[in-house]
């Protein structure tokens, strides 16, 4: 039996500062070894601590596709010990990812509908894996529309630019990107989420919501598809809160009798509607 | 001058609780006196070593639990 | 499975057989208090006591554990990599523990150990190479309450073996293939001495009168508990101190630290408690669980509704009374829990 | 007065003060499910007053909850717990025109671990005072104890146990102390030599859980981030290591430096009998010596650490 504490060692392949105020950045690991990376078997949504020896560990969301091959791709928030000294690690230094953690957006059981993705600042990262997996060809025929709206403060705390010009551009899916506030050469959409959502109306019939975001746009964005007619089964979110084990024993994500490390991240809104709000 | 009295009681504080002596010192030195400051470490350096390594307020982590 | 005969003369010898194979702990009296010691001989070992003071679970979940190491040297082809901790050298015996600690140890084995990836080897190795012999309790405390969370003063749960004192000897309950072994030089009982244990368990039962009801709190929906207007005067007086959760047999929260000293370096877990702010703060300084009330409410919550909604109706509580005695300004979880219920 | 009578004085006080809207809250003492388990009470209403109690068994320190409340409120407090108070009006946590004092004289609280030590092994059931007496009772026994007997060891060498201020004082003032010279007994490690006193302090401290119930039940400890809850920088380790645990006493102990009223709300709150009195005793005994200070009893003073004199001593520095 594997101790699931002890993470898979990792080499840091490529770093990139994602956001203007450098508060955000990337990191793609390769495993050291192959049956560590065998053994690694994800799906959009999940999370994996991150393990800086002689720091600790953070939970954060995979932002890499298991479609794009064995490496690894992470982008992490500046805020703790951890993340801080992660920030000034660089290519070739070792550490360590345990995971993958918690369950991830339900895709295969939705086979067929159409898919709406809502994504504010950073919490973009398991969508674009998830982006990543709808818009791989072996999946893309199995759903209908897709519909990616995603929201940030300015042009440069925008993620993965590149990469969403190119979904535009591929004509597979919708992409709705939007800023808080007009910007010097930006000629995108100007708003928050929630508007920005309700000028595009997602049709609720036949489609599912995912959703990933700060509290506060979560929190005006569900209004948003309640009076779409969206029904809360519909409705799917992720949640983060402050984890050690990772793999529901440790007691402090839990959402009511819902650890979100082990029976999350990923919850539907009908299931959170019946929790207390204790994230 | 505020610091006088914490240090004051801190000393005492830590030399009651059985803190190995000598370990602690304290000296007035103005930011204008470097050759004070020079002076001092040295002499707290090596009034330190001579005392050898510490064996109170010491944890190791090698220590198997 | 059968029941033996353990005469009160020859529990030196049992004990010294235990011993050959294994390291023996028993509630003893340390310095004045009733603690879990090493013992070397029967006289070493506490026979009338109520409980110890804090519960065993520190066995399988010690306060501070080293889980794993790394050398602290970036440049080494082996740096920064962490390797296991090794597991417990030599097996164990636990004597005497009283049913409602053994009770909790089964409660936690549903927690420790769920599936492939929520398998603690820590807690699970120590558990296999730990053999727990109970004592039942004849005598229970005004402050147990066992018998209304699915334990009582005789329960079996979480035994290899249950003893029943019968006066000049204890009668030996046989709970599993690894008590069978341990108990297999020992004679058989017979039915009157089987029969002296059942009068004694049912009089025990009936000693303990601050019992809880439950029914309410098992057929209400979570937010219907949750949003009860009794929590604002529960958490009035509380300290958010860690008491209750570092003296209660069935509190397993714990925190991840590492630590470096030179080229060592170490991941350890330390027990940690709801009742602190920092438990739950996010990095940004948003905190789900942000006042006092949150907090309390989530221990009460956590032990009497989320555990059974999660575990097949274990409670996560098995009346063993400590945090009543222990919490410094007297939150009595007896009084929660039928504060919940009404 | 007995204690029974000002009890009743405390609910005839607390029931006008609620009933005219003079205060939102009493804060009293309330008897406890536990034998020598009295516990902290808040009382909104007339009706609810009645549940509030005075005993020798009132060991917490109330003037904890007053920091930083809104509203007005009463609080019950005998000569520790005013001191508390006076301290936290002059450290601006309180502010004295929302306090109204209850006053009452301590009558020395009981040492719950000390009545236990007694009746080894046994289960004690009820206590009950009277008088000077309390009468134990458990399975199959009935015995008096003299409760200068069973005394908290604080209590013993209290100097005020008349409250410093009150806005009302039930039972009239009584005796100011139970005549124990705490200067005696403040720092019994002084005459040991260091090796002795490092063994003392390891054997003091070597049961500590790092419950913090200490920290939490201390009128002292305010702090919105303790330093032990820090992470960057981490003071202080969090495991069991005698080298962590340690730390957090020596800490603790020196940040209540100069504003320790000896109250005994920390070893009493202890689960794990730990006499952390020891450290903040000698404190305040050095407080005493080296600058004549006794915490919290006068509204205006200030506090030492946040003072200094010209000729402070200060022979330890070269």
């Amino acid at each position: 039996m594997r101790n699931t504490y002890i993470p898979y060692p990792v080499r840091i392949k490529q770093t990139r500062v994602e956001t203007e105020d450098k508060q955000l950045k990337s990191f793609l690991f390769e495993f050291m070894r192959d049956e560590d990376a065998e053994a690694f078997k994800y799906m959009p949504g999940q999370f994996a601590e991150l393990s800086v020896s002689g720091y600790g560990e953070i939970p954060i969301g995979i932002a890499s596709s298991p479609t794009e091959g064995k490496d690894l791709l992470f982008t992490v928030n500046k805020v703790g010990a951890v993340s801080t000294r992660l920030h000034n690690m660089k290519a070739g230094d070792v550490m360590g990812v345990r995971g993958p953690l918690g369950n991830s957006y339900p895709l295969k059981a939705n086979e067929g509908k159409n898919i709406v993705i809502v994504a504010g600042g950073f919490a973009v990262t398991t969508l674009r894996s998830t982006m990543n997996w709808l818009l791989h060809p072996d999946n893309r025929a199995k759903y209908g529309d897709i519909t990616f709206i995603y929201g940030a403060r300015t042009p440069g705390m925008l993620l993965y630019t590149e990469e969403w010009t190119a979904w535009q551009k591929s004509g597979q899916a919708k992409v709705c990107v939007t800023i808080d506030r007009e910007a010097p050469g930006w000629s995108g959409l100007v708003g928050f989420v929630p508007t920005v959502t309700e000028q595009t109306a997602p049709n609720p019939d036949n489609a599912i919501a995912l959703i990933c975001g700060p509290p506060i746009m979560i929190k005006f964005t569900q209004p948003v598809f309640d009076k779409l007619g969206w029904k809360s089964d519909q409705i799917i979110m992720s949640l983060e809160n402050r984890m050690k084990c990772g793999i529901g024993i440790c007691g402090r994500c839990n959402v009511g009798p819902e650890y979100v490390c082990k029976d999350g991240p990923v919850f539907t809104k009908t299931q959170l509607d019946r929790l207390p709000r204790e994230y | 001058m505020f610091a006088r009295r914490r240090f004051a009681v801190l000393k005492n504080l830590l030399e009651y609780a059985g803190l190995e002596p000598g370990r602690l010192h304290f000296s007035w030195i103005s930011s204008a006196e470097a050759q004070k400051f020079q002076q001092t470490v040295t002499e707290v350096t090596e009034a330190v070593k001579a005392l050898g390594p510490a064996t109170r307020m010491i944890k190791d982590i090698r220590k198997v639990a | 499975m059968s029941s033996k005969i353990l005469s009160k003369d020859k529990l030196d010898a049992f004990l010294q057989g235990l011993k050959g194979a294994r390291d023996v702990f028993a509630p003893a009296m340390v310095e004045g208090k009733v603690g879990w010691a090493a013992v070397e001989q029967a006289s070493d070992m506490l026979t009338e006591f109520s409980n110890t003071e804090m519960s065993p679970k520190d066995f399988f979940f010690p306060q501070t554990e080293c889980m794993m190491r790394f050398k602290n040297a970036s440049g080494d082809p082996e740096g920064m990599i962490m390797m296991a901790e090794p597991a417990l050298a030599r097996p164990r015996a636990l004597m005497n523990i009283r049913p409602c600690d053994a009770k909790a140890f089964q409660v936690l084995d549903l927690i420790f150990v769920q599936d492939e990836m929520t398998n603690d080897l820590y807690w699970r190795d120590k558990r296999e190479r730990t053999a727990c012999i109970g004592l039942a309790c004849n005598d229970p405390c005004p402050t147990c309450f066992c018998t209304s969370v699915n334990c009582g003063p005789h329960h079996e749960a979480g035994l290899d073996l249950l003893l029943v004192d019968l006066g000049d000897k204890y009668l030996v309950k046989v709970l599993n293939d690894k008590g069978a072994e341990l108990a297999k030089d020992l004679p058989a009982a017979a039915a009157g001495d089987e029969a002296k244990a059942a009068e004694l368990k049912i009089a025990a039962e009936a000693k303990i009168t601050g019992g809880v009801s439950m029914d309410q709190v098992k057929s209400r929906e979570v937010m219907e508990l949750y949003e009860a207007g009794h929590w604002d005067r529960v958490q009035e007086s509380c300290l958010n101190c860690g008491t209750c959760t570092f003296c209660c047999p069935t509190c397993h929260c714990f925190d991840i630290q590492d630590e470096v000293q030179g080229e060592s370096g170490r991941r350890v877990r330390n027990w940690d408690t709801c009742m602190s702010w920092l438990f739950t703060m996010h990095g940004t300084g948003h905190n789900p669980r942000g006042t006092k009330k949150d907090r309390v409410r989530q221990r009460f919550m956590h032990k009497f509704k989320y555990i059974p909604v999660k575990r097949g109706g274990e409670i996560g509580c098995v009346g063993c009374g400590r945090c009543v005695q222990l919490c410094p300004v007297n939150i009595d979880v007896r009084r929660v829990v039928n504060d919940m219920n009404a | 007065m007995d204690n029974a009578a000002i009890a009743k004085g405390i609910r005839e006080a607390a029931k006008k003060l609620l009933g005219e809207g003079k205060v939102d809250v009493v804060i009293g003492y309330a008897k406890g499910t536990v034998p020598m388990r009295d516990y902290p009470y808040f009382a909104y209403t007339p009706e609810e007053a009645e549940n509030l109690t005075w005993s020798g068994f009132c060991c917490n320190n109330l003037a904890l909850y007053a920091i930083r409340r809104p509203g007005r409120m009463a609080v019950v407090a005998q000569g520790c717990v005013s001191r508390n108070l006076v301290g936290l009006v002059n450290e601006n946590q309180v502010k004295r025109e929302n306090l109204y004092v209850i006053g009452v004289n301590s009558p020395g609280m009981v040492d719950r671990r000390k009545v236990q030590a007694l009746f080894p092994g046994q289960t004690i059931t009820e206590v009950e005072e009277v008088g000077d007496e309390l009468i134990v009772k458990g399975v199959g026994f009935a015995e008096k104890v003299a409760r200068k007997k069973v005394m908290r060891q604080n209590c013993y060498t209290c100097v005020q146990r008349n409250p410093v201020i009150s806005d009302e004082l039930i039972g009239g003032e009584g005796p100011a102390s139970h005549g124990g010279n705490l200067d005696k007994v403040a720092a019994p490690w002084e005459k040991l030599g260091s090796s002795e006193r490092w063994a003392e302090f390891q054997e003091s401290f070597k049961d500590c859980i790092r419950c913090y119930a200490c920290r939490d039940a201390c009128p002292l400890c305010y702090c919105h981030v303790c330093f032990v809850d820090e992470s960057q920088p981490q003071w202080c380790g969090k495991t069991q290591d005698e080298a962590d645990v340690a730390t957090f006493h020596l800490l603790r102990a020196f940040h209540c430096a100069g504003r320790c009223t000896d109250c005994g709300a920390c070893e009493s709150a202890c689960p794990a009998g730990i006499k952390m009195r020891r450290l903040t005793m000698k404190i305040e005994k050095d407080i005493r010596d080296l600058y004549g200070y006794q915490p919290g009893m006068a509204i205006g003073a200030q506090p030492p650490m946040t003072l200094f004199k010209p000729n402070d001593p200060q022979d330890f520095i070269k």
